[in-house]
């Protein structure tokens, strides 16, 4: 259904030189980036560096004091999260946002309540992670961690978003589930899903990526595609600590 | 000889569930031993009986000899293991300063006197900037944990079980979340623990997996599959199968 | 035999009595983590505002059914407009919200005072029960029938809420929510609604045992601050959060309280505290309560 | 320039005796007035103060009124517990206290100082009078039930004291814990259970509507009355009852259905200034009024027109008064404790313009408690 | 295995100056509060002197309170039963076995700390709300017990209570201003004790509970012990704080230890401040003086002090005390960056 957006496209979100604060300090000094209908960007960059709060101001949980992000053609800047989300975005949060009373059973309810989708495509996605139709009865908190965090991919992925905004999907999962993930990544991405994705797994990120953005320190030090990032071996070494 | 930890048969059930079969393991002081499986093997409910979290159903565990299994987790502490979350498991509004503080009092004789103010104990204050300095945390001594980026917080982790200067010391995925860069500097830690500290960990990173142990036991479903070295594991075409998958095609991944 | 009968309907209708009062509680407090101190205030308002419409209609039926109105709606502009901005200003510690929703307390019960006593002199008044449930009916024995309409109600909404909280998606949002509330929003919900709702549920409830007390018992501004801790107690000793365990909860502490009082009048200062001490040192989480987390 | 007399108003304007709080501020005001606001050449400054129905909060006001205003007397508190502080404080200070309607017996027995009196009376005498009155009257059998604290343990024994000194018998006491109880069925049922001739109470407030109400509802009021006194049965709590205290039967110490002089002055004299009757505790309000004002006055002429330096002189004054009270003639014993010389039974009856009292008889006051030496 | 490496001087600078700038913030109040407290009362007249006793013998209590709610993070609700087991200990002892007042008191200390020590342990095994429930259940058994003893007068309590005897420094205690100052005395020493306590390796343990129980066991500590002596440390400052109270008001009955009174104790913690040493000074002190001002100037004074809470709770994080310090901070910060 997207594919006509596919080349001509402009971008689906466009965050242009957002402060962000958490109280005092200021954490966002001026970030910009973008990404593409249909395209994977890739934020990368150490531990501290500001991903997270890019990915939470974009999303409105912690909203950028000034700048602008427009999402599917509107200025969200300022909107509540709720709002933000039901224009067709899904978020895997760092810290996985698994409920720890619900049971995975309700989660999904949950979800599906939320966004609204067939149950048929319940079944699409536990596909994808046979592990968690195992544990349907299990409560959040009884969940081991990689489990946690294919309920949380999962659950994002039920909403059939326009743009989905991950923020470490692979961490704690099992090498061959990384591949999993990414391949899922790759698949929906064909069918025209937009991708915003931190991850520190740099080889996973560069594979799916379109576009790089790095950030150190609240601010972008580059931005480009990732043939141009390993043509510039500096850049990674100081900004991601390897080459890539 | 004894080694120092024991684990004989050990079986953990939720309810119906059984998530730990017939589980042994014995490492001997100074070990370096890893254990990767599947997501929801029971990596984690392993190392939660081996630090007190939780009763085995049966088969005993023991540090030095002695018994542990059923064991309060500070017994269990104080019988000289240590241990990281796998989930963060820290004193948010506390600086991380104080948090490694608490963990270094905790073994010194010093931690029930409430008669004498905490900063008249300069050793322990040294102590815990060391432990700072070794997890490369000396930068955000004085901010509060909670300020933290998640990365920092899983720095955190392992530098407070370091801090306990354990004989035996359980890592569960302190890899996780760390950028490349941090972990390299994890593995160059972990390879210079003094000699006689054991090392169990817990890893998906392949990397870390390899390049600091020496011996590595595979769980899937509740039950080690094989033990073996490095090599031997990369190896066995079931471990790919089950776990590893393709990526390791190329022997030892991309980054390093 | 039939003195052992009365008492039994006797503590099953101060069980339902209690229950009713409870399960608002519970479900602000077990659900969204919310310790409203302010659900006494509820249930004095209801009871006020019930006798307000029993005066100008003549009806209780009337005032059964639109006192916990205006609860509901004081419920609902409370956790929209006060509670909820402050939780979202970091401001979610227990303390502090038992802290304003207590000041809320304070404030209703002053204003209740201002308004009735002071203004129009009233200390103590009741609703009038209807003709219809007057005299006594016979089950076994003769039995107030007022009492057992108690009963009834209290069965009947027990299951309704029980139906909405267990039985559809609501009471998963309403925990998630609690859990996560970030997450929920992330999800496209619009939690802040959801959980307005069911407090403004919660507070109707607390109005409707109101205007069921204020025929039964007596209106008067301490009967907010008096039923707070036996609601409590009952919530506590059910588990947090569970209707199930608000229902046991409550069977045990009317049961107990009747059943000493009829047998064992000289404990009957101490039973509800004893068993709750025990109780709570066995079995932290109460009946239904989940086990407090271990990991 | 003019000479103030300060007198403080200490008493419980809100918790469960707002009411009464009310009645006898309603009623000070009244004396205030018909003295024209002065005794003895001295304008009279009454201070208000809230004691919460609380110890604490009374002992905190009292030392209010005491070290930041200087008044010269306090009265009017209702509580017990209060009561019983403020006379420790009283005596403490040197400041005297005439307690209005606090009724523990200690308060002048065990407790009693010169700088301590009260105009009300104590539970015992009260309760024994009615205990003596049922017994008079032919009853043999009768549960007691009240409050399981101080004030019902009082009230329960002053009862048993007449009840049983006039040959009837205490067959049951139930005594329900204070503030908790929720529900009065279990009590009734046990009442009932003993088949005793009636229930002898003494509630007050919102337990006293329930225990009223369901008492009614247990269909209890033929086969065993339910008789207390103007607590149970108070005026202001009528409202709530719903006609269930219709024919019921009290003691007081002054029921607006008495025509003496004096109790007709009183009411002529309330009702032009507040468009109402006067209940028992406006009486009450205003002879803790009179014998304060009364006792100012002749304190301070003996003084050669000065307040005294001594608060107890005020008090040796006040124990001195013969007050011809609406509620009869009230004297003082040697603990400084009023006594009048009969109480009256009345019966609540439905006339044209509602409910109201109808006196049914006089009966001898009781006798108090022996008092103490000072 | 000992350790011969060296932190950076430069690290144990930074963690060094963590602990000074604590202390430095100490007396900065402390220094200046004493001698408000000393000098205030000469200035006054008897009535403030009694409110200022009252506020001082409240936070006896309620600092001793904050060592469980604010550095333990353990809410209890029935601090009154140890007030009132002070008061009652001081009551028999010295009203009806005619012991020294001073002898009293020192057993009205070791009560407290006896049976909050036992209550504790019983208690500590529950947290959060149970443990609100269970320290309420144990609080209204005694003040049923305190009720039904015909020994102490039941409801209607025993007054007259003496005051401790001070003619062997020449002085006499019924005096207002000499009380108040044996008082500030007992206080003193009590928040000694307490800041003595917090600033402890014990203390530190409290607070790493308060933040996290389950890591606090992960790294080696026995919880139980911590907060069982914790609570026997706040109970045994209850207990001086009731011991106080019945001299202060020659009087005591249960109506001290209801759960209304162990709410109002609570109340002044978090008004004041519970991450506050001084927070709970601030909050009894503004609690008991507003109150006595409101409840005399109106009648409607609930709904004031309703909306009062309301707005504290609202406006000022932390309390007065977390207030007051954010306001200082930003007040600095503006002055140095100009
Ligand atoms: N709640 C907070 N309050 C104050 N500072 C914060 C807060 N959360 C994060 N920070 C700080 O903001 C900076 C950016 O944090 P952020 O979480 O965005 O980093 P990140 O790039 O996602 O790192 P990581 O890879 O470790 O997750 C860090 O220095 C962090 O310490
Ligand atoms: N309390 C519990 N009740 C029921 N099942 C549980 C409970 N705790 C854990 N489990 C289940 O036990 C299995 C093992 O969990 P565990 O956390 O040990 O896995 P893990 O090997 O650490 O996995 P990961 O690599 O994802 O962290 C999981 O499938 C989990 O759902
Ligand atoms: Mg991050
Ligand atoms: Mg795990």
């Amino acid at each position: 259904m997207s594919e006509p957006d596919k080349g001509t496209n402009g971008s689906i979100l466009a965050v242009s030189d957002i402060h962000t604060y958490y109280g005092d300090s200021h954490i966002l000094q001026g970030v910009s980036l973008e990404v593409r209908r249909g395209e994977c960007t890739a934020l990368l960059g150490r531990n501290g560096a500001g991903k997270t709060t890019t990915l939470r101001s974009i999303v409105g949980l912690t909203p950028a004091r000034s700048g602008r992000i427009v999402f599917a053609n509107q200025d969200i800047s300022g909107w509540t999260t709720h709002r933000i989300v039901r224009l067709g975005l899904g978020y895997v949060p760092e810290n996985r946002g698994i409920f720890s009373n619900l049971t995975v059973r309700e989660h999904l309810m949950v979800a599906v309540w939320a966004s609204g989708v067939s149950s048929q495509r319940l079944d699409q996605v536990l596909a994808i992670f046979p592990r968690i139709s195992e544990r349907m009865d299990n409560l959040g908190q009884q969940l081991s961690g990689g489990e946690q965090q294919m309920l949380s991919i999962a659950r994002a992925l039920l909403g059939e978003p326009d743009l989905l905004v991950l923020d470490e999907p692979s961490e704690g999962l099992a090498p061959i589930i990384v591949n999993e993930v990414s391949d899922t990544l790759a698949r929906i991405k064909e069918t025209g899903t937009s991708i915003l994705l931190v991850e520190q797994n740099a080889e996973m990120a560069l594979s799916l990526a379109d576009s790089v953005t790095i950030l150190s320190q609240g601010r972008v030090q580059f931005s480009g595609t990732p043939k141009e990032l390993e043509e510039a071996p500096r850049i990674s070494e100081a900004y991601l600590g390897v080459s890539v | 000889m004894t080694q120092q930890l024991q684990i004989n048969n050990v079986t953990k059930r939720f309810g119906g569930l059984r998530i730990i079969e017939g589980f042994d393991l014995e490492l001997q002081a100074g070990a370096r031993h890893a254990i990767i499986g599947p997501n929801g093997a029971g990596k984690t409910t392993l190392f939660n009986m081996i630090s007190g979290w939780l009763v085995p159903t049966s088969g005993n565990i023991s540090i030095d000899g002695k018994n542990i299994a059923g064991m309060s987790p500070e017994k269990v502490t104080e019988a000289g293991l240590a241990r990281s979350f796998q989930k963060n498991t820290l004193f948010e509004g506390l600086s991380v300063l104080e948090s490694l503080r608490l963990s270094i009092q905790a073994r010194s004789r010093a931690r029930f006197n409430f008669l004498a103010a905490a900063s008249s104990f300069k050793d322990i204050i040294e102590q815990a900037c060391i432990a700072a300095e070794k997890m490369n945390l000396q930068d955000v001594l004085d901010r509060q944990v909670k300020t933290l980026s998640y990365g920092q917080k899983r720095q955190l982790e392992v530098a407070m079980a370091l801090a306990c200067s354990p004989k035996i010391l359980l890592l569960d995925e302190p890899a996780a979340g760390t950028s490349p860069a941090e972990r390299t500097l994890l593995m160059q830690l972990l390879n210079e623990l003094p000699k006689e500290m054991t090392l169990l960990l817990v890893e998906h990173d392949m990397d870390v997996v390899f390049g600091v142990c020496s011996q590595i036991t595979v769980l899937n479903y509740g039950r080690a599959v094989v033990t073996g070295t490095p090599e031997e594991i990369r190896q066995n075409e079931d471990v790919r199968a089950a776990y590893l998958g393709k990526s390791l095609d190329q022997d030892g991944g991309r980054h390093e | 035999m039939s003195f052992f009968l009365f008492n039994l309907l006797n503590g099953l209708q101060l069980s339902m009595l209690l229950f009713l009062m409870a399960i608002g509680l519970t479900v602000i407090f077990g659900l969204m983590d919310i310790l409203n101190l302010a659900h006494g205030a509820f249930y004095m308002v209801g009871a006020y505002f019930g006798y307000v419409l029993y005066q100008l209609t003549g009806s209780f039926w009337f005032a059964l059914a639109f006192g916990p109105l205006l609860p509901m709606l004081l419920g609902f502009i409370l956790q929209l407009f006060v509670l909820q901005p402050l939780i979202d200003r970091g401001r979610s510690a227990h303390l502090d919200m038992a802290l304003l929703t207590f000041g809320i307390l304070f404030f209703i019960i002053g204003l209740i005072d201002l308004i009735f006593f002071e203004t129009f002199g009233l200390t103590f008044i009741s609703i009038e029960k209807p003709d219809l449930l007057r005299g006594a009916i016979y089950v076994g024995t003769f039995y107030p029938a007022y009492r057992l309409l108690i009963i009834a109600l209290g069965l009947i909404v027990g299951l309704l809420v029980w139906v909405l909280l267990d039985r559809t998606v609501i009471g998963a949002v309403v925990r998630a929510g609690v859990d996560d509330r970030e997450m929920v929003r992330a999800m496209g919900i619009d939690i802040y609604k959801v959980f307005a709702l069911v407090f403004a549920l919660g507070c109707g409830l607390a109005g409707l045992a109101g205007v069921v007390a204020g025929a039964e018992l007596s209106i008067d501004v301490n009967m907010g601050v008096q039923i707070l801790i036996p609601t409590l107690v009952v919530v506590i000793l059910g588990g947090l959060g569970s209707v199930k365990g608000c229902f046991i909860g409550a069977l045990i502490v009317g049961m107990a309280d009747t059943m000493t009082q009829a047998y064992l009048p000289a404990l009957s200062m101490f039973t509800t505290y004893i068993f709750l001490a025990v109780m709570l040192m066995v079995r932290p989480q109460g009946f239904f309560g989940r086990a407090p987390k271990v990991l | 320039q003019e000479k103030v007399v300060k007198i403080g108003l200490l008493t419980d304007f809100s918790g469960v005796f707002a009411q009464l709080a009310k009645d006898i501020e309603d009623a000070w005001m009244l004396a205030y007035d018909e003295r024209g606001g002065m005794i003895a050449g001295h304008k009279i400054e009454i201070i208000r103060e809230d004691a919460e129905n609380s110890p604490q909060v009374a002992v905190q006001k009292a030392n209010k009124l005491i070290k930041s205003d200087g008044v010269a007397v306090f009265g009017g508190l209702i509580s017990s517990g209060g009561g019983i502080a403020l006379a420790g404080l009283a005596d403490q200070e040197k400041v005297p206290f005439v307690a209005g309607f606090a009724v523990a017996d200690e308060l002048t027995g065990k407790y009693c100082s010169p700088y301590v009196a009260r105009t009300s009376f104590a539970a015992n005498a009260l309760q024994s009078a009615a205990g003596a009155y049922w017994a008079s009257e032919g009853a043999k059998t009768a549960v007691f039930m009240g409050p399981d604290y101080a004030a019902g343990h009082a009230m329960r024994d002053g009862f048993r004291r007449g009840f049983e000194g006039g040959g009837g018998e205490v067959v049951l006491e139930i005594m329900t814990p204070l503030g908790s109880t929720r529900d009065w069925g279990p009590s009734l049922l046990r009442a009932q259970q003993s088949n005793a001739e009636m229930i002898y109470s003494f509630y007050a407030g919102s337990e006293a509507v329930q225990v009223v109400k369901q008492h009614s509802d247990f269909a209890m009021k033929q086969s065993m009355p339910l008789r207390g006194d103007m607590w149970l049965y108070d005026e202001a709590l009528w409202s709530a009852m719903g006609g269930a205290q219709l024919d019921a039967v009290q003691i007081t110490v002054y029921t607006n259905a008495l025509e003496t002089e004096a109790s007709e002055r009183f009411k002529e004299a309330f009702k032009k200034k507040y468009d109402r009757l006067p209940v028992a505790s406006n009486a009450m309000g205003y002879t803790n009024a009179n014998a304060i004002f009364d006792a100012l006055a002749v304190a301070i002429e003996e003084n050669n027109g000065e307040l005294p330096e001594d608060g107890a002189k005020i008090i040796t004054a006040l124990s001195n008064l013969e007050l011809d009270d609406p509620r009869g003639p009230v004297r003082f014993n040697a603990s400084n404790n009023a006594v009048q010389d009969e109480l009256y039974m009345i019966r609540i009856v439905e006339g044209p313009e509602g409910l109201h009292h109808e006196l049914i008889a006089h009966t001898p006051y009781g006798e108090d408690l022996p008092g103490c030496d000072m | 295995m000992a350790e011969v490496q060296q932190a950076d001087p430069q690290t144990s600078a930074v963690a060094m100056a963590a602990d000074r700038a604590e202390s430095r913030t100490f007396w900065i109040v402390a220094v200046p509060g004493l001698a408000v407290l000393t000098i205030a009362p000469l200035l006054s007249g008897a009535y403030f002197v009694a409110l200022l006793t009252e506020i001082l013998i409240f936070a006896i209590l309620t600092s001793g309170l904050n060592l469980l709610v604010g550095y333990t993070g353990l809410v209890s609700l029935g601090h009154a039963a140890f007030l009132g087991v002070g008061a009652y200990v001081t009551a028999i002892i010295s009203l009806l076995w005619g012991y020294p007042v001073w002898l009293a008191m020192i057993a009205a200390v070791a009560a407290g700390l006896v049976i909050s020590c036992l209550i504790g342990v019983l208690s500590v095994r529950t947290r959060g709300v149970q443990f609100l429930l269970i320290t309420l259940a144990f609080g209204q058994l005694f003040h049923a017990v305190a009720e039904k003893s015909r020994y102490t007068g039941g409801d209607d309590g025993m007054t007259r209570i003496p005051r401790i005897n001070l003619e062997f420094i020449g002085l006499d205690s019924s005096d207002a201003q000499v009380f108040y100052f044996f008082v500030l005395a007992c206080f003193v020493v009590a928040l000694f004790f307490l800041r003595i306590v917090v600033r402890s390796p014990f203390g530190r343990v409290l607070i790493g509970i308060r933040e996290n129980e389950k890591r606090v066991q992960a790294v080696g500590y026995r919880i139980s012990p911590y907060k069982s002596l914790a609570f026997a440390f706040s109970g045994m400052l209850a207990g001086l704080s009731g011991s106080l109270w019945v001299q202060h008001t020659y009087f005591i009955n249960p109506h001290l230890m209801t759960w209304q009174m162990s709410g109002e104790a609570l109340l002044m913690v978090i008004i004041g401040g519970s991450q506050a040493f001084f927070g709970p000074l601030l909050g009894s002190a503004f609690y008991v003086l507003l109150k006595s001002y409101l409840s005399t100037i109106t009648d409607a004074y609930l709904v004031i002090f309703g909306l009062m809470f309301v707005f504290v709770v609202a406006f000022f994080n932390g309390g007065i005390a977390g207030f007051t310090s954010s306001m200082a901070a930003r007040v600095l910060a503006f002055w140095r960056r100009r």
